[in-house]
């Protein structure tokens, strides 16, 4: 016999209300999750005053992929109407999600998708936000140009659809990557690895790296007074904005947002479904994920004018952007 | 010539050997990676390492398994409380310096008395240290970190302004200086290395072996802090996990160094040695265009190559 | 088991540990049915000797051969199986095990590697029956760590003579056991020889040599120096082809010197302590009496305040508390510990700190010390004491037992302690050295130092003593004074008090 | 006197064997039933059949490596590769298997093949080489990390249903899961009637005298890691029964927590004494009390702070508890 997937206590499934709705993020070591968790907490709080959303349960703490499916298994346990998981891993985590659905609970997952068909990714397409600073790197080196890339964490879904899409565009624009480097999503890696590279590849043009790192690569390129030689794709964020602003108006960088604010998009989801309201199966891609589309890069044209909107955020913020509840109204079917 | 053999057989020296060769290899194989501005580039980066280890070679050498696991985040710590409070301004350098010393060495105490009062092995109490210091930051920085270090700080580590050097090294070699010469001729120095040996027969010797043990981690607590400190200087910026990664790292460093991990031997030269080759060890394999999984494994073999080399315990059948 | 070839023949041992060589072209030829003295003084190379031939030291060159055959010995294994087993002066025994677990340790037996609780029983009861009257009510499932040193001993003992040698290696087996338990091991040994067997027996106990060996080798700086046979050879001359022409000591205790009590125990208690009382004047030599185990040790560690204990101490009239060796130390008081090697020297440690450790801060500015004041401190007891040292900055684990033992009271006559308590100073030193330190305990006296001292050797206490207190459970409960010390005494009052109050007791008490 | 003789009779009758077990010591068992008492009460859907399943269902793998790392212990060493190992056997089962029910055997032969052969590695390098323990996993793991990077370079692959789906079955009305715990610790109840465990002990008591008393003291620290491996590598299954898929960063926080696992189940670190049942028991203590620290709404800054508090008294308590080698 089955061990029997009974639904969970409260989850009635009605579109009656109200809801508990349950957070699973298995890293808190970034300012980038920290802004996602905020940033539901914020979007929660409206619903929590029209008493349509009973509790907000957070499981949120440092942990490996064990660890993050005790977390749903808690969540489960709670009886939460769904959940809401930004996954250590894209795959791992498919059986206990599964476990969940069974149940009857909503599950999306954002900011890294997961396989688990009956969970819903909500996030940005990883391999466009990439292609998009690897487009505008290879146009400024050039045909034959000479770069190295410090990517995130090899193996890391993310870092490799994100490495993967730059590779394509390098090679259709005849770029020359020479070699690679991990900088582990770390700013001070990311900076010693690039203070390595800078000395024993003193022929490149440019660096390809992704958010979370870039600040530190371009401090490195600072450091080594080459700013004005090599080109450095950058990060929305407002640790790199402020440096990037400090220099001399001929240094260029791109900076493409990865908005951590997809937690609270997925929460508006969340809450429309749970009161009845179906997802538009046409509009998702592979079935199960809901792409999001990119903000305009913020580029030596809009940096004026970004900075002194985001400059009041403090060091740590990270460019934003959710979906209000209307928003996410395109994703549903309308009846 | 037997004296020959004698120096080689100094795990110093054979580190030191052995961080030569990595540069020199690195040097054929990339023409930069042996180039002066990539040797004081490496030696900046080691000396947080360094600095870190001094610590831990002094927990280590007060013996009874004496470890300390929760340097990398105390660090953090450290590192998070110094740059929240300078905020970037130079007037405001000393008070969080003393900030974050104090409860680094608040955390150090804890971590004493844990070990000495309620006789938690140092492993463990350190294990478990590693996560109150890890949930003390975010309850700290409500998870964003938000630092900024002081310009002169900033200068100290990035800048060239010691004879051509950065001031960084220069602290790091007084530092070593100092903690060198508190081991070898210091009433205090004397008694970590009796405790280290043999703790009973330090006891019956009078020595205050409790509070002995403390003081090595306070201490610990105390550079893990200041290597924090120094490393916000190179990053500018803080972050949540800034330095949380080089607690493994100062345990080798430590043990390549020739320092026992069983307690009373060794000295906190070779640690610093042993920092600088982990260094240069993950910059040369930085360089070096090979898959990342092959980096991890070679990685890990060097460093059981280099443990082999005389990190070695005694034959059972002398 | 008649050969004519010798049983067990080692020449040609060579075998150096760094710059010490332990053993130069020593060797060693011993017949089946014999019992055979290994003799020499401390660091002579007699227990590395053993350990070569049961397999533990991997020697630089040797030539073994059993029976005639030539055999290489790698491992112990490799001694077991040619039927070698050896009893080691540093135990092998596993605390965290039980006696029987130890006993068959490496030899259990089962089936398929899995493990038979009861014929380990079954072939270890025999052996725990026969060795009962040392051992006391020491059971199969017993915990080896709550044993007593003297029954841990006899535990040891006992698993070399499960595995039924040919040749026995008792390495100062006997040195903590007493006289009962030593009688107990001596008719074992016997047996062992009756059976053809060759018993390998090294002790610093003269009166034991000549009581059990046939024939003796005698080795000085690791070489065989002589080879003799032990009933035609007087006591004397033996410690002559061992040690060269030392003075004997001569029992040397006047009156009770007379003046003000320096040291006053009232009803001192805690753990195998049951209220002591002592009176000491400065200039005497104090001695603890009794059978081992009736808490002499206990009363050296309460007065140093190394073990919890309750009551009043004063020295020179002043109350001391019993709060640690460190206070202790503040006020004059001194121990030289039973346990050298893990309570008195700092193994890895050079001469010079572990003669410097314990009045280290009195030396120090602020803390700092002066390498020269450190260097001229240890340097003025190496002479003093006549300690020979290669070199201050070698490890102390380079000397032999005598000297490391030197270098211990060393460290405490740097504190210059009014009151110096000795937890069998002489346990494994050799007769040259035991002299030696005599003469320091006496100077120190006669420089107005109270001296308590415990030994597990009577004679030792009638060399030395002024005074002895026989404990009991505990307690004192006879005092021997100036020419009633003697060995007889001694004996006497121990076995006395004992069976006045209960009968005699077995051995130690476990403790 | 002669009573010694008679009395040394072994330990046959059922209570001296229950004491034998020795669940660690009275702090755990005090622990273990502190955190189930408060996480029932507190999470009543705990007592669910999915609860009960699937709470086992995530005690399995650290409970697993906490056996390993608990033999090694024992056995005077120390194992911070174990979740390392776990990861390489899990992606190794992952491609052996295909996603194929028929492949499930030859995937459990893969990971404890995987898993010995780590093992293997490490036993070598400690016993051989002479390396000090903690240092020299900390290098293995990263040896195994790398691997496990080549076999599968990026999270994926399915796993066979039948081995998720073996976390789903009950057994007449008992989960799988809880008999899978079971199921380890009569495994340990088998093994340590074995004489390598015994050596293994003894070589951790105090490996100069096991040495001295015949005991093969390389052999045993070798087969203290060796087995360690290969109940690691079953960990790297139960892991895939969970996850349902492969992942070369699966086993990030094994090693340490199994760690304080073995401490909590009041297992001395310098070796000889305790058992893995004590283990087990601290496996789930240190799983419950995440589970009890989430079901008492802390807010979520001050969890991690609270959760590394629990870990400390948990450790001192047991630290308390613990027997104590004698002074
Ligand atoms: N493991 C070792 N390492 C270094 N030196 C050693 C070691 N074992 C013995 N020695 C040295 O070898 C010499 C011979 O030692 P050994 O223990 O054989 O002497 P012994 O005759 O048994 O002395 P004792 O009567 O004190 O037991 C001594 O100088 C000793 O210091
Ligand atoms: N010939 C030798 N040379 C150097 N060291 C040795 C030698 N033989 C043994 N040893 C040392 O002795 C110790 C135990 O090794 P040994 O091989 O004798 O026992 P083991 O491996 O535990 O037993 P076995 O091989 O029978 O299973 C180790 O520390 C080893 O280094
Ligand atoms: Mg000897
Ligand atoms: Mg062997």
């Amino acid at each position: 016999s089955t061990v029997s997937n009974e639904p969970a206590a409260s989850g009635d499934g009605d579109a009656a209300g109200p809801f508990t709705i349950g957070v699973s993020n298995g890293f808190v070591g970034s300012e980038y999750r920290t802004q996602m968790i905020s940033d539901i907490e914020d979007a929660a709080s409206s619903y929590q005053d029209e008493g349509l959303l009973e509790d907000l349960v957070l499981e949120n703490a440092d942990t490996d992929v064990n660890g993050q499916i005790q977390q749903v298994r808690n969540l489960i346990n709670a009886g939460v109407d769904a959940i809401i998981a930004d996954p250590n891993s894209g795959s791992a985590l498919d059986q206990v999600f599964q476990e969940a659905t069974d149940q009857g609970i909503l599950v999306f997952a954002i900011d890294q998708a997961v396989t688990a068909e009956s969970v819903i990714n909500v996030g940005i397409d990883q391999a466009e936000w990439a292609a998009t600073s690897a487009e505008w790197l290879a146009e400024q080196v050039g045909d034959g140009g000479q770069i190295v890339a410090v990517n995130g964490i090899s193996g890391h879904p993310a870092n490799e659809a994100r490495y993967g899409a730059a590779q394509e565009v390098f090679e259709a624009a005849g770029v020359e990557v020479l070699t690679t480097a991990d900088g582990g999503w770390d700013q001070a890696t990311g900076q010693q690895q690039m203070g390595n590279l800078l000395a024993t590849y003193p022929e490149i043009d440019g660096v390809w790296t992704q958010d979370g790192m870039a600040l530190g690569v371009l401090q490195a390129v600072i450091a080594a007074g080459r700013e004005g030689e090599i080109v450095v794709t950058g990060e929305a964020r407002n640790g790199f904005l402020q440096l990037w602003n400090e220099q001399s108006d001929d240094f260029e960088s791109i900076g493409v947002t990865n908005p951590p604010g997809t937690g609270a998009t997925a929460l508006h989801l969340a809450m429309a479904m749970l009161q009845g309201q179906e997802i538009d199966e046409s509009q998702l891609v592979d079935g199960n994920t809901l792409v999001l589309e990119l903000e305009e890069p913020v580029t030596n044209e809009n940096l004026d004018a970004v900075w002194s909107e985001v400059e009041g955020e403090g060091e740590s913020y990270v460019l934003d952007s959710i979906l209000s509840a209307d928003d996410v109204q395109q994703f549903l079917v309308q009846d | 010539m037997t004296r020959v053999v004698a120096i080689l057989k100094d795990p110093v020296v054979v580190a030191a050997l052995i961080a030569v060769l990595l540069i020199a290899i690195g040097g054929i194989l990339r023409p930069g990676f042996a180039s002066p501005d990539q040797i004081v580039d490496m030696l900046r980066v080691a000396s947080f390492l360094g600095i870190i280890a001094i610590g831990q070679t002094i927990v280590v050498l007060s013996g009874g398994e004496g470890i300390d696991l929760s340097v990398g985040t105390v660090a953090t710590l450290g590192a998070i409380l110094a740059s929240r409070t300078m905020a970037g301004d130079d007037a405001l350098i000393v008070p969080g310096v003393l900030l974050a010393l104090g409860v680094a060495a608040l955390i150090g105490l804890a971590n004493g008395l844990g070990i000495v009062l309620l006789r938690i092995p140092p492993f463990v109490m350190t294990l478990g240290m590693l996560g109150v210091v890890g949930g003390l930051i975010l309850v700290v920085t409500g998870g964003r970190a938000d630092g900024r270090a002081a310009p002169a700080l900033v200068s100290l580590v990035n800048g060239r302004d010691v004879l051509g050097l950065p001031g960084i090294l220069l602290v790091w070699i007084v530092l070593g200086v100092v903690v060198t010469l508190v081991l070898r001729r210091t009433v205090f120095g004397a008694r970590l290395y009796a405790i280290g040996t043999s703790r009973e027969a330090a006891r019956l010797s009078g020595v205050p072996v409790r509070r002995v043990t403390v003081s090595a981690y306070v201490l610990s607590s105390l550079f893990a802090a200041l290597g924090g400190i120094a490393m916000v200087g190179y990053s500018q910026q803080v972050f949540l996990n800034l330095a949380d990664d080089l607690t493994l790292p100062s345990i080798a460093a430590v043990v390549i160094g020739g320092t026992l991990v069983a307690g009373g031997v060794g000295g906190y030269l070779g640690s610093a040695v042993g920092a600088i080759v982990l260094t240069v060890l993950t910059s040369l394999l930085t360089t070096l265009a090979m898959p990342e999984w092959a980096r991890i494994v070679v990685q890990g073999v060097v460093l059981i190559a280099l443990l082999a080399v005389y990190g070695r315990q005694r034959r059972l059948r002398s | 088991m008649t050969t004519t070839s010798p049983l067990v023949r080692l020449s040609g041992v060579h075998k150096r540990y760094g710059g010490v060589q332990a053993l130069r072209d020593a060797s060693l030829t011993a017949a089946g049915g014999e019992v055979h003295g290994l003799l020499g003084p401390n660091g002579s190379g007699k227990s590395t000797l053993g350990k070569v031939l049961a397999g533990s030291v991997r020697p630089d060159a040797a030539e073994i051969a059993l029976a005639g055959e030539p055999v290489r010995i790698g491992s112990p294994r490799a001694a077991a199986r040619l039927g070698i087993a050896a009893v080691y002066q540093q135990l092998s025994l596993v605390p965290d095990l039980s006696v029987g677990h130890n006993l068959v340790l490496g030899s259990e037996p089962g089936r398929l590697g899995f493990l038979s609780d009861r014929a380990a029983a079954r072939r270890v009861a025999p052996m725990l029956e026969r060795l009962a009257p040392a051992l006391g009510d020491v059971r199969f499932d017993d915990a080896v760590r709550d044993l007593a040193p003297g029954q841990q001993q006899i535990v040891e003992i006992g698993k070399a003579l499960l595995r039924q040698p040919r040749v026995l290696i008792l390495d100062e087996a006997t040195a903590s056991l007493h006289r009962d338990q030593v009688a107990l091991v001596f008719e074992i040994v016997r047996e062992l020889r009756e059976g053809g067997a060759t018993i390998l027996f090294v002790s610093h106990r003269l009166d034991e040599i000549t009581e059990l060996c046939d024939r003796a080798t005698i080795l000085r700086s690791g070489v065989t120096v002589a080879e003799t046979s032990v009933p035609d050879t007087t006591p004397d001359e033996i410690v002559r082809l061992m040690v060269g022409d030392v003075q004997a000591v001569e029992r040397e205790h006047g009156d009770v010197p007379d003046g003000p009590v320096r040291l006053r125990v009232r009803g001192l208690a805690g753990g195998a302590l049951r209220g002591v009382d002592l009176d000491a004047r400065g200039g005497e030599i104090v001695g603890l009496g009794g059978l081992q185990g009736q808490g002499q040790s206990e009363l050296l560690l309460a007065l140093f305040g190394a073990t919890h204990a309750t009551g009043e101490v004063e020295v020179d009239g002043e109350p001391v508390r019993l709060a640690s060796p460190r206070t202790a130390a503040s006020r004059g008081i001194a121990l030289v510990p039973g346990d050298r090697g893990t309570q008195g020297t700092l193994p890895a440690r050079p001469i010079q700190e572990n003669l410097a450790i314990a009045s280290i801060a009195g030396r120090s500015r602020v803390g700092v010390l002066s390498s020269r004041r450190e260097r001229a401190a240890a340097q003025s007891m190496v002479d003093a004491l006549a300690i020979k040292i290669g070199s201050l900055a070698d490890p102390i684990s380079s000397l032999s037992g005598g000297n490391a033992q030197k270098v211990v009271f060393g460290k405490w006559l740097l504190t210059e302690p009014s009151v110096v308590l000795l937890d069998d100073p002489t346990k494994g030193v050799d007769v040259g050295a035991k002299a030696e330190i005599y003469r320091i305990v006496r100077s120190l006296a006669d420089q107005g130092a109270t001296v308590i001292i415990n030994s597990s050797e009577d004679r030792e206490l009638v060399t030395v003593c002024d005074r002895v207190l026989v404990l009991f459970e505990g307690a004192v409960r006879a005092t021997l004074v100036g020419d009633e010390i003697t060995e007889e005494r001694l004996v006497q009052a121990a076995l006395r008090i004992g069976e006045g109050d209960q009968g005699a007791p077995a051995g130690e008490d476990a403790a | 006197m002669t009573a010694t003789a008679t009395q040394a009779a072994p330990a046959t009758s059922f209570v001296d064997r229950v004491r034998g077990v020795r669940v660690a010591s009275w702090a755990t068992a005090a622990l273990l039933v502190v955190a189930v008492v408060a996480a029932i009460a507190l999470q009543p859907n705990l007592l669910t059949p999915y609860g009960v399943a699937s709470t086992f269902a995530t005690f399995l793998p650290l409970v697993l490596v906490a056996v390993a790392q608990a033999i090694v212990v024992i056995g005077g060493g120390l194992d911070l590769s174990a979740g390392a190992i776990v990861a390489l056997s899990s992606v190794v089962a992952v491609q052996t298997m295909r996603g194929e029910d028929g492949l499930l055997l030859v995937g459990v032969a893969a990971a404890v093949a995987t898993g010995v052969a780590c093992g293997l590695v490490n036993g070598l390098v400690v016993s051989r080489l002479r390396l000090q323990p903690l240092i020299a996993t900390f290098a293995s793991a990263s040896i195994f990390s790398g691997l496990a990077l080549l076999v599968l370079p990026t999270p994926g692959g399915t796993v066979p249903a039948v081995l998720t789906g073996t976390f789903r079955q009950a057994i007449a009305t008992v989960p799988m899961s809880v008999l899978l715990v079971v199921a380890v610790v009569l495994g340990w109840l088998v093994l340590r009637r074995t004489r390598v465990l015994r050596h293994i002990r003894a070589t951790g008591g105090d490996p100069a005298a096991s040495y001295a008393s015949l005991v093969p003291v390389q052999s045993s620290q070798l087969a203290s890691y060796v087995l360690s491996g290969a109940i690691c590598g079953l960990a790297g299954l139960a892991v895939l029964g969970n996850a349902g898929s492969g992942d070369p960063f699966i086993g990030g926080d094994l090693a340490l927590n199994s760690v304080a696992a073995v401490v909590v189940g009041g297992i001395a670190l310098r070796g000889g004494i305790g058992s893995p049942i004590g283990a087990i028991a601290g496996a789930i203590i240190l799983a419950l009390s995440s589970t009890i620290l989430f079901s008492i709404g802390l807010p979520t800054s001050w969890r991690a702070l609270a959760a590394g508090v629990v870990v400390i008294l948990a450790l001192a308590l047991s630290a308390l508890g613990a027997p104590r080698r004698r002074r």
